[in-house]
């Protein structure tokens, strides 16, 4: 999967005909094959530009800045990110307009160990839902899949998934790398920020993080689009993915909703409902 | 004072931990989730003091938690009551191994801002009980730049006995300070002490080690040249790229920087002292509402300047170690070794 | 500093028997807040009552606790005692000791007091975070929207107009009048329809107070209960009503000929017409998809009759706007399609007719001059089947819903057919006979005794064609055999279907519908004539299928609540409702998906001070929030905060214990 | 007799502590305004008697409930939570029951999975007639919580 020269070619022609004032793409950092997010500003900056397997970051992140916000941008989206650029559109963060999208029919990407990345693997839907151009070849829609460790802890014992997440919790250190770096959360001030002593836990505390994520997984559910982009920020290293698969799965499985972002108009899952939803659990 | 100096294979090096962890409260960097953090260890085969330096997390938890317990209080119809928590978890005496020197220096970084104006006793307890022993790595890693900053890397006396495994097999434990001497007399007893040529090969494994640095700056040129650069356009370049996602300076061996926060149940609270960062958009921002740094850059600003201008002006040392850790840990990779060459050339 | 004085009632022994009240009041007086603390016997007695008003000056008390029964009970009482000691009554609270303490731990006093104690601290909790709030007052516009011109539009309109409110009576066709103009005779009393239809629709065309606009649609209406804004539009009649007298010569001068609707198209009308003899308004208008003038610009009869001149070819659809305050949705029903019963003939046998073409046929106005005919041939048809429940009751081709009225009119029919043709005979293929009504079961009889009309339980199963005559076979449950009747004319009793364009109705109104596009009702039994949204009520079959008394009662009833919303020159709301935070909010709009009322409008607002560029945020219309909270607790960036039950208070309370 | 006893112990939360013998369960329970809370006012005035472990909120409607009031509850005092509303079709609200029974089937499975026992979190539907359903489901929900004993994971530390 190497678009290199027809990102390039693209964010050339954009430029030249004056479409755009803002390219968002990757670039080399030079070392380790590693691939970060680059914001061009210039018709000559454009060879900067490369994309391949190693392109994870979701660069929709970048456009609920308000340097991003109301200028013409071109973007690179992979299926994932191409389904939270559909969420933000329908929760009119950014205007359709205003953008010019390459969409990736996605072959998955790599991750630090230079395997297929987790969520590439169990990718539902690996092209682009939205875009101007596509490149590559679509795959399709697929089948969707428990995720290998959900279905893992699922059937440990309570006792030890509380031990492990337990775990996870404690490591947490709350420097909310998860939210910033996610293209969803883009709140003007994070519910988790209030200061009210009563209202939310500001504390690094196992209990504080317990609250902070629990929150903030609730308020992805049926919203995450598995890019994945907080994990790869959390600087501990915490199995973020868990928390939302879990909601992903339980949605999927109760409420016959499309994944998030699949669906242009499409809300999470909590802003709808249907009459025939389960109701066994409730007395 | 006389600093002394031994000499042991690797497997005395194995049964001197060993002596350690049996004797003493000992921390370590421990793989945890994918990455190496410093905590308890209980048996000497836990210990991995040559933990790769990219994964491992900073020693700043042990000195600094990342939520510490200020006090309680309690509200009544008679008036509030409020308790100091003495009890300090971290406060005992201890040891911790494997430190690498950046680390080390960074708590030497910080005892600085701690001992200067308000003296947090907490933190001074905390730094008189515990006995460092680092390791010095052996190469540099990607973004490692420690060698390129206003400290000495090989003579450093930030901690306490550093342990050096030599280019000739052997492994020299030198005493650095006069805490470290006095613990190695009572520990090291059965290691040989050294004469000369053991500082001839340690001189060896710094400059193979010093040789394998990829970045490599002129610190005066650049701490000179970005006295006068705080109106700098770079500023703005590198702070597009940041999602002020913080982890840098949560990372960060030497960002000191914190919140205070109420949690309170019934009539009852805690207030907890937590990291907090420069880059949070909320960090600056006062009651009345307004933020001296909304923008991005300015908080980037203000983080490179304190880091290599400010804290320099103020206490005479360098506030960034050089250690590469927020550059690790960055989603997008920003380095801030780049963004001063960036903001200094510019 | 929050002064908080509570109070706890032992409500005779109520409370007292099962609680320590002593007890709980010495506790209570521990909590931080609480600088006053008393038990009494009866609170909500005057005494009572007296008693917190003198406490609240004396003790200059910020908030205030009633610990007594639950607050459905007498929390307007204890308010209103606030109030009266110049407090504001939304700073009480009320810890429900009763109903969810003394009562229910009867057998165990401790443990009944320990709740006791934690309800009290619970609802001390919240009332520190209690703020002051006032009755929400709504101008609101003094008219009324009446859409349909059927029974029960007109009724509606009349009795609001007689209430001297100012009434716009839409109607799409033009005239009014609607199905129960078309209609011969009514079931039970068999009085003619158009008798005592025609008054009520001169009525309404006379009224002072009503403005009646025929021909015209509702495009839009935008604001909320008693601030409405409607858009309707005019359709071009090409008829100048100001000048015309409705003298008829264009219409029979008119040469082309169209299907004529309001005779089910049994015969034909002209280009230019009238519906109907007596229609209110009697003038005519242009059906601009026929005239020949209109589409290719030839002919022009009907303007070199007029003496008037009142034909006017270039007129346009106008567009006017009303303010008002009130809407009541009338749009009537339709015929269901018979179309997938293939085995009744539809469509492929002339004379399988449905009931509306009989009615129109039977009707003394109507295109046979009140005698059936066969359309195949025009002959009286002397042997006539009835089905009934075609489409009604039917899950595999039709729906499932009863509609109600067929059962009377097709004894009225059997008994219409007996009156216009003596030598006929009925059949009447029947699932079960639903005569609930007054004087209805005792209509059935008639039909039955006295014009002998021979009801069949069963279903028809097939319909053939055996000469000129249909063949009818069904079932007779009753002696479990097939039946076959010959027949002249099989009349089926099509079931009642909501009017074609209510879904496009109900989104331009911003209301609900059920699937098969019946109006939706705010509650089945307690509020049938509301809708979901403050303001909009419905009367008649745009509901669910009624007949004319049901649809009149419902008609009045919409004139009632309109009247009662319309009382006082404000409308008075409760004050506990949402608000927005416009700081937080980041204009994602879920919180408009999930409000049940559209309550929720966005607005932009500058992106700072100053700032030219502007964002766009929620905004909560207050005239129209009913206070649920469901985007409160679906906000994610907590900008939405519910009155009297803020996240606060809630959390408050939750710590408290 | 294994797969019951492995459902015991995929049953058992962490930690397993020995409850206090003066232990009482806490449960959080928060209620409709329309339905529940009047149905737990049937209760009183029919005199039905309940285990005393319940302490009830009023809100208007069960879509009122943010979940991190359940969290919240959990991580304060409360060894468990009883959440009740309308029943479907029933909300004075018209669909706020619909939306609030997704958020709490997603709540609760979250829950389930960090660790905590799924009967921790409970949900009812009473409506105002069913005084008697109350006080049943009451019964039910504090006999499972007296089971399971006082909660422990997540807890904010300054316990009571």
């Amino acid at each position: 999967m190497d678009y290199t020269m027809q990102i390039q070619d693209t964010a050339a022609r954009l430029f030249s005909e004056e479409k755009i004032d803002l390219f968002i793409g990757y670039r080399s950092t030079g070392f380790d094959n590693n691939q970060v997010p680059v914001l061009i500003h210039h018709y000559q900056d454009v060879e900067q530009l490369v994309f391949t397997d190693k392109s994870v970051f979701n660069l929709t992140n970048y456009l609920k800045y308000e340097y991003t916000r109301n200028k013409r941008v071109g973007l690179v989206v992979k299926g994932c990110d191409s389904r939270s650029l559909n969420l933000m559109l329908t929760e009119n963060q950014v205007k359709r307009e205003n953008l010019f999208i390459i969409g990736i029919a996605c072959e998955g990407v790599m991750n630090e160990q230079g395997e297929k990345a987790q969520n590439c693997v169990e990718c539902v839907m690996p092209d682009a839902v939205i875009y101007d151009e596509l490149l590559g070849a679509p795959t399709g829609q697929r089948e969707y899949q428990v995720n290998a460790d959900i279905n893992e802890l699922a059937e440990q014992p309570l006792i030890e998934r509380g031990t492990h997440f337990e775990e996870i919790f404690e490591n947490c250190i709350r420097c909310n790398a998860c939210r910033h770096s996610c293209p969803l959360c883009y709140c003007n001030k994070c519910c988790i920020d209030q200061e009210t002593s009563t209202l939310y836990q500001g504390s690094n505390t196992t209990s504080g993080a317990f609250h902070a994520l629990m929150t903030w997984s609730l308020h992805l559910a049926g919203r995450c689009v598995d890019c994945r982009n907080c994990e790869k920020a959390c600087p501990s290293h915490l199995p973020l993915h868990l928390l939302h698969k879990q909601n992903e799965q339980v949605i999927y499985e109760n409420f016959q909703e499309h994944l998030a972002g699949m669906i242009k108009d499409d809300r999470g899952a909590f802003y709808k409902y249907s009459m025939s939803d389960p109701d066994d659990f409730i007395m | 004072m006389n600093l002394t100096t031994y000499i042991t294979e690797p497997a005395g090096l194995q049964s001197f931990y060993e002596a350690i962890v049996a004797t003493n409260e000992t921390y370590a960097p421990v793989e945890k989730l994918g990455k190496f953090d410093y905590k308890q260890i209980k048996t000497p085969p836990e210990c991995q003091p040559d933990s790769p330096i990219e994964q491992t997390m900073s020693i700043k938890p042990l000195f600094f938690p990342k939520s510490a317990r200020v006090m309680k209080y309690e509200a009544t119809a008679e008036g509030t009551d409020v308790t100091d928590t003495t009890e300090d978890p971290l406060a005992g005496k201890r040891v911790i191994l494997g430190v690498k020197h950046c680390d080390a220096r960074g708590l030497q970084v910080l005892d600085e801002v701690y001992k200067w104006d308000y003296i947090d006793t907490d933190y001074q307890k905390r730094r008189e009980n515990t006995i460092i022993i680092s390791a010095r790595c052996e190469q540099a890693a990607t973004h490692c730049f420690c060698t390129s900053l206003d400290y000495d890397v090989e003579q450093s006396d930030a901690m306490d006995v550093a342990v050096i495994n030599g280019l000739d097999g052997k492994v020299y434990i030198q005493a650095r300070t006069e805490k470290g001497e006095h613990f190695l007399k009572e520990n090291a007893s059965g290691l040989a002490a050294t004469n000369g040529s053991a500082l001839e090969e340690m001189k060896k494994q710094y400059q193979a080690f010093s040789g394998s640095f990829r970045l490599k700056m002129d610190y005066k040129e650049i701490n000179g040249k970005m006295q006068s650069r705080f109106e700098s356009p770079a500023f703005e370049e590198v702070a597009t790229n940041c999602v002020s996602c913080n982890t840098c300076a949560f990372v960060c061996p030497t960002c000191h920087c914190f919140k205070i926060t109420d949690e309170r149940i019934r009539d009852e609270g805690v207030r907890y002292k937590s990291y907090d960062s420069c880059n949070n958009i909320y960090f600056t921002l006062m009651a009345g509402g307004h933020n001296p740094r909304p923008a991005k850059y300015r908080r980037w600003r203000q983080r490179a300047m304190h880091k290599f201008v400010y804290y320099k002006e103020r206490f005479g040392v360098n506030l960034c170690v050089g250690c590469g850790k927020c550059t690790i840990s960055c989603p997008v990779n920003i380095s801030i070794f780049e963004v001063v060459n960036q903001v200094s050339n510019v | 500093m929050a002064r908080v004085g509570v109070f706890v009632c032992f409500c005779g022994a109520n409370i007292g028997d099962f609680v320590d009240i002593p007890a709980v009041v010495e506790e209570t007086k521990k909590i931080k807040d609480v600088k006053y603390a008393i038990e009494y016997k009866y609170v909500c007695s005057d005494p009572g009552q007296q008693m917190i008003r003198d406490t609240i000056v004396d003790h200059r008390l910020t908030s205030i606790v009633v610990a007594a029964c639950s607050p459905r009970m007498h929390e307007k009482t204890f308010r209103k005692a606030l109030s009266d000691a110049g407090m504001n009554p939304y700073l009480l609270e009320v810890a429900n000791i009763r109903e969810h303490a003394s009562w229910v731990h009867q057998k165990d006093k401790e443990a009944a007091t320990e709740k006791s104690c934690d309800l009290i601290r619970m609802a001390v909790a919240k009332s520190i975070a209690n703020e002051q709030l006032h009755e929400i007052s709504v101008p609101v516009t003094k008219r009324a929207l009446v859409i349909g011109g059927g029974i029960a539009g007109i009724q509606a309109a009349l009795d609001i107009a007689d209430a001297r409110i100012p009434v716009t009576l839409v109607e799409k066709s033009p005239s009014i009048g609607g199905r129960m103009a078309q209609l011969d005779e009514t079931f039970p009393t068999l009085d003619c329809s158009q008798c005592i239809l025609t008054p009520r629709m001169v009525d309404v065309a006379s009224h002072p107070y009503i403005e009646l606009l025929p021909y015209s649609e509702v495009t839009e209406l935008d604001g909320y209960v008693g601030n409405y804004k409607a858009k309707i539009k005019k359709k071009a009649s090409f008829v100048n009503f100001d000048t015309c007298t409705g003298c008829g010569t264009c219409w029979q001068k008119c040469p082309v000929k169209v299907p004529n609707e309001f005779n089910m198209g049994v015969d034909k009308r002209k280009a230019i017409y009238s519906p109907f003899p007596q229609a209110v308004p009697n003038k005519p208008v242009i059906d601009a998809e026929h005239c020949t003038m209109l589409i290719k610009g030839k002919c022009g009869v009907c303007a070199k009759v007029c003496e008037k001149g009142s034909i006017d070819y270039e007129m346009k659809d106008e567009m006017i706007e009303r303010e008002i305050g009130a809407v009541v949705v009338a749009t009537g029903f339709d015929l269901w399609d018979p179309k997938p019963y293939e085995e009744y003939g539809v469509g492929r046998f002339k004379d399988v007719i449905t009931s509306l073409e009989f009615e129109r046929m039977v009707s003394a106005n109507g295109p046979t001059g009140g005698v059936p005919v066969r359309p195949s041939d025009g002959n009286v048809p002397k042997n006539v089947v009835f089905i009934k429940c075609v489409g009604s009751r039917d899950e595999a081709k039709g729906i499932e819903y009863c509609s109600k009225v067929c059962c009377m009119y097709t004894a009225k029919h059997a008994i219409l057919l007996h009156h216009k043709v003596h030598d006929s005979h009925a059949y009447v293929f029947y699932m079960d006979i639903r005569a609930a009504g007054k004087g209805y079961e005792e209509f059935v009889k008639r039909a039955q005794v006295e014009t002998g009309a021979t009801y069949l339980r069963g279903r028809v199963s097939k319909i053939y064609k055996k000469g000129d005559k249909l063949m009818v076979i069904g079932e007779d449950a009753q002696i479990g055999q097939v039946v076959e009747v010959e027949a002249d004319m099989v009349v089926l009793a099509t079931a009642i279907y909501p009017y074609k364009d209510n879904p496009d109705l109900a989104r331009l109104l911003g209301i609900s519908y059920d699937k098969y596009g019946f109006l939706s009702e705010a509650h089945p039994k307690l509020r049938p004539v509301e809708t979901a949204k403050a303001g909009i009520f419905l009367a008649g079959c745009t509901q669910a299928p009624k007949d004319i008394p049901d649809s009149v009662a419902q008609a009045s009833a919409t004139a009632a609540k309109v009247c009662a919303l319309f009382s006082g020159d404000t409308m008075k709301k409760d004050p506990m409702i949402a608000s927005v935070n416009p700081e937080f909010c980041s204009g994602c709009e879920n919180c408009v998906s999930v409000c049940p009322y559209q309550a929720i409008v966005t607005e932009e607002i500058p992106m700072g001070h100053g700032s030219e560029e502007v964002r766009t945020v929620s905004k909560i219309n207050e005239g129209v929030c009913q206070g649920c909270g469901s985007c409160v607790a679906i906000c994610r960036s907590m900008a939405i905060d519910l009155a009297g039950f803020t996240d606060m208070q809630i959390i408050n309370e939750i710590v408290a214990i | 007799m294994e797969t019951e006893l492995k459902d015991k112990i995929v049953s058992i939360e962490k930690p397993a502590i020995e409850a206090p013998p003066e232990w009482k369960p806490m449960i959080m329970g928060i209620l409709c305004n329309w339905c529940s809370y009047a149905g737990s006012d049937l209760t009183g005035t029919s005199r039905i008697q309940y285990p005393p472990d319940i302490r009830i909120i009023r809100v208007p409607c069960s879509s009122r409930v943010d979940p991190w009031f359940i969290i919240k509850s959990l991580q304060a005092h409360a060894d468990g939570v009883l959440i009740s509303g309308c029943h479907p079709g029933d909300c004075h609200y018209i669909s706020g029951n619909y939306y609030a029974r997704r958020r709490f089937l997603v709540t609760k499975k979250l829950l389930n999975f960090v660790g905590l026992h799924e009967d921790r979190v409970q949900f009812s539907w009473v409506s105002a007639a069913e005084g008697a359903k109350f006080a049943q489901v009451v019964a039910k929900v504090s006999e499972d919580i007296r089971k399971m004993g006082p909660l422990h994971l997540y807890k904010k530390e300054n316990t009571r």
